[in-house]
């Protein structure tokens, strides 16, 4: 059976399951639980032009099948980043998403340039959709206008693929997905969290230190699975679906809607071997199926 | 609640901790962490102790022998006790870790002193269920029913030395006056944390403690998961 | 203890407990099970202009925490719902608020219009924020100008408060908000469902028979929870929060947000008595705090 | 699986059913429906009998003798059988209802007959633990592993009268299946239909069967938990 999928930009995945970013840190923490060559790639937490220490705590709440985090993008900055991460990263055997964010267009283009410089890794992603970086993090993903602009302005200087991951927080994601696709992105990637807040009654106090946080897990599954479905209908370029995907069961349901390759991103909290387990799934689906080629999948859906 | 499981209790150390899925079906949805109140590394079991609060432990609760969990540990660091005398400062469900270091030194028993605190004495465990029985334990409640009325920190300088190492674990605004009397003595102090965890695994960067000193701005805040659960209690911000 | 609550226009209710629109039929569903003096009011299922069938089943899927629906507006038309519904709502021992929808403003004018004439309830709702009417019903909520102006269309015709819903799928909800405000709505309830969908891997086949649906339950509560925040510390009319509020804690959680009173909604399905549970509930929340208005309540939200 | 539940089963009628709520918690997040096997109106319990299928089938299977459950019922319209000789057509655990209304009319049991089909004979339920004794039954198995080999719906013909009204419950495509061959046979026809439900108290309006002549377009979809479960077999779109 075939497993490999295209994702954009001529990168090719053993197969669809990557892991999330900001769900699976550098890849170093769950070495040993797993044989990384066994997941189509991993996606490291989104890096910022400088270090950030991140949000005060609390950072997560609990939320029914969910959880809230405002992290904040805690992260060694991009000196930091490449002097002490990326030799790690480089020696995983599969796919390397680096995540980056940043706070204008001029600093994305410049961090994509000097890790594309640096190389050792496979592919950049485009975080414009942050619901924890008060310094404009999301509004690049909220107007197409910036959203096309950041794109077009990493895509000059990246030799790399360029995949931009999407905020749901919007009113029309297809018109934003258009937009990247305008500024010569290779591919698009979401959804990233759903704003949302949890308050403790006793004290009347907002549980996450942040006030708000981004919504994730299964209980998001159905809205990912629709904008995903939306966004695929919509573009010409890969389309990589998460958004609360546990098991193969899940995956499979993004790649009918229309997504080429998967995230698995909270789910591997409640399971550290969320991700293999997904590929080993999909693979029973597909030979119980009759299935040779994974990529059939992708936008299979019958529409009624 | 004891649970057979033998790679976990072979390699469970005192401080260290145990992720549980409460619930296969996802409600709650994340593991709950818990330490090691006791382990059968030859037998292959671990013990834990928990107060019932919530759905999770609710789940436990409900549990009868034979039924099955899925658990994932031992997580975090080993604390290893520094040399002499150890004083171990207890509140609530607090008391598990440091018990559970009493009962996997044996030899250390002699030089260490427990000290519990509770509201009243009916909130006070079975201490003689879950301590070592040759454990020298002191007692104090806020109402006075029963050992010393007032606060368990009360207790810390009659029964430190000037070398006493002292870790506790317990309610925040306890482990924070700890911290505070410790540093008055001059003594040193471990606090193990109790923070919220996602993953326990150092993944998600959700259950972190501000730092005092930090070389550089992404280290302000560290994993308790990873760099604790036990950290300098005069390390941190309270 | 005072537990009423003002939600805009005059209108006062007696606890700030009213059942969702879509969720309590007309409410002759429930009769016999509880008392309708123990809650606050009850909302309509939307009524249209004309009769409308609704979309074909299956109408409902199950998700985790939630459920989607898209069950389109099946209702009697305006005609149908003055003869046959209002009479037995009237009956009513509680406020009585009538939800309308219309394709045009100059169509929830109308609507409005001959409901007041007709009497016999307390307010109107204006749902601008369905997604399972086809043509147009959401539209209206997703920009401002047009939230605006069809506030202000019903507003210039109806001598009786009118409360617009809000729908979360928006990048702005508080421009949203802001914009009705203007248009001189007496005060805003959110949110209606998040677009969502579901799809059987099976059969390749989305669950429901419109494709996608409207997701709602404790999955949904987080999203409400910070639009409700946010929607009530920008706007200076009456807020009435809802999604996923299952009980009086979350209840309480949106009360302390922000909202002057809340709706019960889905949780009704899983427990016909979530709504008069819920008024138990707060009670007993503020003999507990000694609380002697349950207003008190509203925005009393501690930030760090 | 039997409940005590007075209330319930004091009120219980053929083709009424009660939604289960399989998790407190939450997971799953709704009520399931399920049909009454038997009810004992004066010692006050109710049977209900359920494949395994998902999540909240598997809760109640892990059920144990004295847990609670909160159930909601009896919901729906009883169906009164029409006077004259009754043909049960049952499917897999369509057979509930249809036992049930056997169960509950015993002075009608002579003049009903119950046909039962399945994929293979081990797919079957156990038909004497399910059904009254002296009901007459008849078995069909697509591989002829056990009774007729064959559909279920081939054994209809030969054991009709020209005034027998049939009663199905099972699978969309056996009911479409004898709601067609009913026609042909010039034959009343009631299906007991299992839509998947939300609220199962009309409230929703998620759980409709489309009917093909109705006066309003707002009655062209009708809700199944009120209007039903049964339904005459002919006035709806299969
Ligand atoms: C390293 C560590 C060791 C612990 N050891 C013990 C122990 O030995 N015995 C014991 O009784 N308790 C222990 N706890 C606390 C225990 O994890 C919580 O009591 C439990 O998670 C509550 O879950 P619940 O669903 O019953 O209650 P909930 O209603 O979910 O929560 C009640 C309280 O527990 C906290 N909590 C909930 N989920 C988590 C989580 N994932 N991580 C941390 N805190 C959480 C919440 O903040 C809340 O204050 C430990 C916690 C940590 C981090
Ligand atoms: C009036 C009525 C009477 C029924 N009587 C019986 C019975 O006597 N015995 C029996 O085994 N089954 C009966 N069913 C079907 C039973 O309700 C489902 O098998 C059960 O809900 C499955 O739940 P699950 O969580 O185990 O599986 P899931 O994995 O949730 O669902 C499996 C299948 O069941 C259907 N289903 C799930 N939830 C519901 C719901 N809320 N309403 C209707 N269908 C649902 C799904 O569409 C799916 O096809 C009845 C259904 C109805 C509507
Ligand atoms: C704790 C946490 C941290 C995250 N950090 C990032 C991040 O740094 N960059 C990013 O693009 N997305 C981040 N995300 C979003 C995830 O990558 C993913 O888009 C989202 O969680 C939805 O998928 P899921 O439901 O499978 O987790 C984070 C999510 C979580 C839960
Ligand atoms: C089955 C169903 C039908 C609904 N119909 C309507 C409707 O007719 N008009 C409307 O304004 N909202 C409708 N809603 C939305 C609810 O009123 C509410 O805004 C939403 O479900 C969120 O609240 P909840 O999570 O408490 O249900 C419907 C919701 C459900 C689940
Ligand atoms: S709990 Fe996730 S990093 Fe510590
Ligand atoms: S199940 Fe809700 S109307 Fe029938």
């Amino acid at each position: 059976m075939d497993m490999t999928v295209d994702i954009g930009g001529g990168l090719r995945l053993r197969n669809p399951v990557l892991m999330a970013s900001g769900t699976f840190g550098h890849g170093a923490e769950y070495q040993g639980l797993f044989d990384f060559a066994h997941i189509g790639g991993v996606v490291t937490k989104t890096i910022t032009r400088h270090p950030r220490a991140g949000n005060p705590p609390p950072r997560t709440a609990e939320t029914p099948s969910g959880m809230l985090n405002s992290i904040g993008l805690t992260n060694p900055g991009l000196e930091g980043f490449i002097a002490e991460k990326l030799p790690q990263l480089s020696d995983l055997p599969t796919a390397r998403i680096v995540s980056i964010a940043g706070t204008s267009s001029e600093e994305f283009a410049e961090m994509a340039e000097a890790l594309c410089e640096h190389g050792g890794f496979d592919a950049i992603e485009l975080n414009i959709s942050s619901p924890n970086m008060k310094d404009g993090g999301m509004l690049f993903g909220c107007r197409e206008d910036s959203a096309r602009d950041v794109t077009r302005a990493v895509k000059d200087v990246a030799d790399l693929p360029v995949i931009v991951k999407l905020t749901p927080n919007v009113t029309d994601i297809v018109a934003i997905a258009n937009a990247v696709e305008e500024g010569g992105a290779d591919g698009v990637a979401l959804i990233n969290t759903l704003l949302g807040m949890a308050i403790d009654i006793e004290s009347a106090r907002p549980i996450l230190g942040n006030v708000t946080g981004g919504l994730s897990g299964p209980a998001v599954k159905p809205v990912a699975l629709a904008l995903t479905w939306k966004v695929a209908s919509a573009v010409g370029i890969p389309v990589v679906g998460m958004g609360g995907i546990s098991n193969a069961t899940d995956a499979i349901e993004f790649m009918i809607a229309g997504a080429n390759a998967i995230q698995v991103g909270t789910a591997t909290f409640v399971d550290p071997l969320a991700g293999p387990n997904t590929v080993d799934g999909i693979i029973d689906y597909c030979q119980r199926k009759e299935i040779v080629r994974v990529a059939q999948l992708t936008g299979s859906i019958a529409l009624p | 609640m004891r649970l057979d499981a033998r790679p976990i209790a072979q390699s469970a150390g005192p401080a260290q901790f145990v992720q549980i899925l409460a619930d296969p079906v996802g409600s709650p949805y994340l593991r709950r962490p818990f330490s090691f109140l006791r382990v059968d590394r030859d037998a292959g079991w671990f013990e834990i102790y928990y107060d019932v609060i919530g759905p999770g432990t609710r789940r436990l609760q409900e549990a009868r022998p034979g039924d099955a969990f899925n658990a994932l540990g031992p997580l975090g660091r080993v604390f290893d006790p520094p040399e002499g005398h150890l004083l171990l400062v207890a509140g609530g469900v607090g008391i598990v870790p440091l018990a559970f270091l009493a009962w996997d030194h044996p030899e250390r028993r002699l030089s260490t002193t427990l000290l519990m605190g509770a509201n009243t004495a009916t909130r006070l465990p079975d201490l003689d269920a879950l301590l070592p029985a040759d454990l020298v334990r002191h007692v104090s409640t806020d109402d006075g029913t029963t050992g010393h009325a007032g606060f368990v920190t009360d207790l810390i300088e009659q029964h430190a030395t000037p070398t006493t190492a002292v870790l506790t674990c317990g309610p925040h605004a306890m482990m924070a006056r700890v911290a505070q009397i410790t540093a008055e003595l001059s003594l040193s102090c471990y606090a193990s944390l109790e923070n919220h965890m996602a993953c326990g695994f150092g993944a998600c960067v959700g259950c972190v403690v501000e730092y005092r000193e930090s070389d550089r701005e992404d280290e302000r805040y560290r994993r308790v998961c990873l760099d604790g659960p036990v950290v300098d209690a005069h390390g941190i911000v309270w």
